[in-house]
């Protein structure tokens, strides 16, 4: 049992936070945001090219890094604390982890930077169920036909391709589609956040046979939880700015001829949020390092880990801003932008309480 | 003790619920229904005023000569209740609940004949000029100054989160017209012309992308002293009026029952996580159960305030235990509307509500995504993280009670 | 709408007051919860004949006072400030309410005092529910037969007579039993609140015709509800003594040279166990004044008042022993004795779970 | 970083369960099984410990030299972990955990040689005497006197909260040996023979009725300057190097883990509010899941204090972190308890439990109605609400994390 960083992984880090205090500064990236497009080609060129870290999980043989899931971890860690609003989960993380052999091409893509990916796997009738109920997969001659609507698909308008959960027959599975495919429409908007999602139709959408990506609900299941276990290590980030800045404003802040920081209220709020804090990052080591272990581990220890990121998201957030007072309620500081992540990041992958009834039932059958 | 409403109050009711149905448009409804926080927008919000104007029943709380409807607590409370159950948009409140008691007190007959018959008319339409960037909570430490120059008061400063100023033709301020000894002294009450040369409004931005708070420069606003109500330097005394003027009245449970309706009414109609519909799930049903039960009894202490306030007897600590239990279980809600919206709560659609201001974010036109309630969700959610901070953050509210408790 | 007290009322709370102080002491409480049979005989004289309130809601006409509901909310929350021990509510409110035409005779003997009662409603298998399941009553040609086991019965130790629900063919009825009647066994034991309660078996008990109080599920839900609701009341003195004795410690209480009052976290708090107090209040206001409301009016509000309660008695007891710190952890101070009644308190006629559960089915209905 | 126990880890604890299944008597698992608070009764105590003292396994923690076990941090928490799954009673902490590290760190070679042994050995049995009526949190304010007369010094007093002072032979002390500047300095440090003449111990009965906690009287009681651990009046250094001795070997998880389970097991065999078993119940269901949940990252904040130890760093705010969730889940999983157990949970009926001192309020003997589950539930619920008080309330703790965040 171990719990420390490699040397590596430090240094992956520090060289991350680096490049992206100097290139994704909080007035640039809510430029970015704010873009026609919603995010920066410039940046993505720059997470490929300059850092590498786009074909983090992408195996060396396919022009990858070949890192492992703590590896992951740090670098999530850091994209949460710099509120990055391009979609590296979406490729670097989930795609990553979604292509296997014969997929060698699509792989080379994500590392050089040159596929955009998102994630399409909500429905309308499915509230936070993993598995597609109304997207429909039909045997073609020629390889597959797609029917059905997505949801909420996230950094759908700014990807290349989806990749879209669908059912043949009763075995759910996983689809490329190219962006542009003819019958893939999409209605676009910006979150909460200040990310773009889309919701995604696909009528009749004609797609070779190589273009089932994985099949069956584990393979599924698997990669919901290989996001929600790195969205979680996005979530320590954001917590931990979240923190910072609050320990720093109430520290200055001053009311009643004092710092705010010195009322024993504001402060032992603020160790309840060092508390939520820490134990999120346990939670999230926990289901890091479990995603290699059987599907039930896995999947209980993501679950676990999901409620217990919500409600450190929730809780931190929320007494983020109420501890900035007014200021808390204005677009102009960085925390109520770090606030909206977090809300997001609660029910993205599953709400607490839809996570906490997987693991009582998980707990049960073991 | 009795819990039922009298006949007459009953009657009273009838004539409201009458009053409504005949008076409110579709529009106006709708204005009510789909606001994005607790602020209508001001154009309906001006509609619906002079509607009420044409009525009499602009300003419930005032005292008949000044136009009041002469009405008892309770059915100031019924009106309330109905009000926001028929969906009507509230009238703004910085003029007739803030600033008219303050000139009802200590204005003079001038000001009273001049602005009174204005703030019901909707003719003027104020905001309030108290917050500065070094004064929230702490607002007797607010520096914005007014110099005496002969008959003008000459005033310079900064105001922060002002409501609505962008749509206000009337502000009244806080001022700075002498430092002594305690910060409390030498603060004057002011009425600005919104008008006036030197003034400045410059839009704050929320969370949720929308403008409706306001930051407003002063820059040597030359303003009459006539518009100071009761004497230079003696504000505080003004301001503290004005927050004693509405004991009694406290009423959130009104809306926080219709919010609650509202969500449950949308829980029948989408998917819960365990395949049913969401009003069934265990879970979903218990947090809703839970906070109706704690509705009903913030209503019946509400109930209770009113009634002792009848009787003459009126604890201090009540309108500090209101604020921060009303605000608590208002923002709860909140979170059940976010977590009844679903993935469709991730969705930023302004355009789907009725904003009470411009909105800065990027977003869609017209068109939205799933359902109307779900897009209006995370804009209540994000709004509401405000109402445990205005008016006296919920930790002063606790500091203010322990106070009163002798602590 | 009219929530004030009216003279009179406010004139049994006093002499009520006074009387307990000279007569119902802390020590003289606790030596009567000690003693053997667990309570005092001249104590419960005392509220026949020198105050009369065993007959508070008994009709005039069968030689009570015939008050109303609010009346008996005063005495309660009385009774609960000082912490009575004796069978009060089972006897003046649940038995008083329990008896209808017929039974002026028990009427009678209750406002005397020379009737105790104990309400024998809970069985091992129904856990809150208020029906009878395993007891079960049969006709005989001179009355009825009663079979079954009765869990908990609290002052059954102490009781002339039982109330005990048992179910004849489907319909539950209430039945008057003699406390030494043949076939009834007791095992008894005392409360965590210092009372007595029993494990109550009926072995074929011979009842007279008459001995059938009441009949139909409604019938007992409403006694249910009444008692529920007078609970409440009690309660509302039991945490109001807490609060007042937590303030009053914590002010005189020194620690790192000031008295533990000043600390804003502690102050927060009590303000906190204040607000409870006025939440609790005001939701047991509202029961108690819908007790003669339709059924399920009636229902709505004592479950809603009983989740409300169970709450502030939670929040109030746990902080009061918190901060009345190692003190609150002996038997000697007052206010551990009191947190031990809340705790009984939040979950005597069903849990808040429990009553959550029936206000969302109450309120679905509705 | 790597979650998995190594090959060298899991041989350790199959060795310890090993040594568990063959050496537990039924009488001391039941002694351990079904205790009443989270101590055990001395008498088993004592002879767990004799059996443990056979195998060398008294104090892991302790060096080697001094009769340890020589294990890593993460064979003591495994230890830990194995011990309470299966059910053994804790050894008495006062002397091994407390006392014995202070005689460790501070003691002469004299003291080490006579007491150390006696204490592995249990022929000492030995209670703490810190806490006075006025000083609790502020353990510094101490007031209990020790004049110096000779070689010896005579203490006159009084201390509270002595845990099972009744049945100790042997105190550890902090008297006041001068007053000075500040209430830190001219504390001592003193091991006293609980059967001097003038030491009287007076029984303090716990809301739950028993007789764990104690009050010492020491009125004039010589004791010989031999038994000064540290320098005179150096006793402050001596009690913070105790405090800090077991650094990363804080273990809450792993006896709530088995709490929960036991919990688990009631319930899947009691009903539950909708008719079913409890366990399926879905209210009572999501409570135990969260609890799990919550242990679950309390379990690997552990692992990584120990983990960050062992690589020599730990963050000073670690134990009060720790101390604060681990008490805050353990009386929260003693709410689930008392819930579990339904309206049994009203009986007091200690006579089901095992309890660590004489019982002093009246109750029966031997039979007790319903689960023995049930019966032992209330007694814990009580009994738990100590933990967020002794050792420095939950409060002090976040006072000293603030202070250690640099509020």
């Amino acid at each position: 049992m171990d719990f420390t960083f490699t040397d590596d992984q430090r240094q992956l880090r520090d060289a991350l936070r680096g490049y992206l205090q100097r290139n994704n500064g909080f007035s640039v990236r809510t430029a970015n945001a704010r873009s026609a497009s919603g995010w920066s080609e410039s940046l993505w060129r720059g997470l490929a090219d300059d850092l590498g870290i786009l074909g983090l999980l992408v195996p060396e043989a396919a022009g990858g890094v070949g890192g492992n899931a703590t590896d992951m971890m740090v670098v999530m860690d850091e994209l949460g604390a710099n509120l990055l609003v391009e979609p590296y989960l979406e490729t670097a993380v989930i795609g990553a982890s979604a292509f296997g052999a014969g997929h060698e091409t699509e792989l080379a893509a994500i590392a050089r930077g040159d596929l955009r990916l998102a994630f399409a796997w909500a429905e309308a009738e499915t509230r936070f169920d993993t598995l597609p109920r109304d997207t429909i997969a039909l045997r073609t001659t020629v390889g597959w036909r797609l029917d059905g609507r997505k949801i909420v698909a996230t950094a759908a308008p700014m990807a290349t391709h989806l990749l879209v959960t669908a059912r043949i027959g009763e075995e759910p599975a996983l689809f490329l589609v190219e962006a542009g495919a003819v019958g893939v429409s999409q209605q676009a908007y910006p979150t909460i956040d200040g990310r773009r999602a889309a919701d995604v139709t696909l009528d009749a959408v004609a797609l070779p046979d190589h273009a089932r990506v994985a099949r069956g609900a584990e393979a599924i299941e698997r990669l919901c939880d290989i996001g929600a276990a790195m969205l979680g290590a996005e979530a320590l980030g954001v917590m931990r700015v979240m923190l910072d800045d609050t320990i720093a404003f109430t520290k200055e802040r001053r009311q009643f001829g004092q710092a705010i920081a010195s009322f024993q209220v504001i402060q032992h709020r603020m160790v309840d949020m060092y508390m939520q804090l820490e134990l999120a990052t346990s939670a999230v080591y926990r289901a890091v390092l479990s995603l290699g272990a059987s599907p039930a581990e896995r999947a209980r220890a993501v679950s676990a880990m999901k409620v217990t990121v919500a409600s450190a998201c929730r809780f931190i957030g929320q007494n983020a801003i109420q501890l900035h007072g007014g200021m808390g309620m204005t677009d102009e500081v960085a925390v109520t932008h770090y606030f909206r992540r977090a809300t997001v990041i609660e029910t993205e992958f599953g709400s607490a309480d839809w996570h906490r009834r997987r693991f009582a039932a998980l707990s049960r059958a073991a | 003790m009795d819990i039922a409403w009298s006949a007459d109050e009953i009657a009273f009711r009838d004539e409201v619920r009458a009053f409504l149905a005949n008076e409110l448009t579709d529009e106006l409804r709708a204005s009510g229904a789909h606001m994005t926080s607790v602020y209508a927008d001001p154009r309906h919000a001006r509609a619906w005023q002079a509607i009420l104007h044409e009525k009499g029943w602009v300003a419930p709380s005032w005292p008949v000569e000044h136009g009041g409807t002469g009405w008892s607590l309770a059915q100031r409370y019924i009106w309330q209740r109905e009000r926001i159950a028929a969906g009507a948009p509230p009238v703004s409140p910085m003029g007739v609940q803030m600033c008219g008691p303050a000139i009802i007190g200590h204005g003079s007959a001038e000001q009273k004949a001049f602005f009174l018959p204005r703030m019901l008319s909707g003719e003027h339409f104020w905001c309030q000029g108290y917050s500065e960037t070094g004064s929230g909570s702490d607002l007797a430490s607010l520096q914005c100054r007014a110099e005496e120059d002969g008959d003008d008061l000459v005033v310079t400063g900064q105001k922060l989160w002002s409501t609505h100023a962008h749509a206000a033709n009337w502000g009244f301020f806080l001022v700075r017209t002498a430092t002594l000894d305690r910060p409390q002294k030498g603060i004057t009450f002011l009425l600005i012309d919104m008008t006036s040369p030197g003034v400045t409004v410059v839009p704050t931005v929320s969370p949720a992308g929308e403008n409706i708070q306001n930051e407003i420069f002063l820059d040597a606003v030359r303003v009459p002293k006539a518009n100071v109500v009761g004497a230079i330097g003696d504000g505080w005394t003004v301001a503290k009026y004005l927050l004693d003027f509405e004991r009694g009245g406290a009423a959130y449970a009104p809306g926080l029952q219709i919010d609650l309706d509202e969500i449950e009414q949308f829980a029948s109609e989408v998917r819960g996580d365990d395949g049913g519909r969401l009003i069934d799930d265990a879970a979903f049903a218990d947090a809703i159960a839970q906070a109706r039960i704690d509705v009903m009894a913030l209503e019946i202490f509400e109930f209770r305030a009113m009634s002792d306030a009848g009787a003459g007897r009126y604890p201090a600590a009540i309108p500090s235990l209101m604020k921060i239990r009303g605000t608590e279980l208002q923002q709860r809600i909140t979170e059940l509307r976010l977590l009844a919206a679903g993935r469709y709560g991730l969705a930023y659609q302004p355009q789907a509500g009725v904003s009470a201001g411009p909105v800065h974010f990027p977003h869609g036109e017209g068109d939205f995504v799933g359902p109307r309630e779900a897009a209006i969700a995370p804009m209540r959610y994000v709004s509401e993280r405000a109402a445990s901070i205005y008016a006296g953050t919920n930790e002063i509210q606790r500091n203010i009670i322990a106070k009163i408790m002798g602590l």
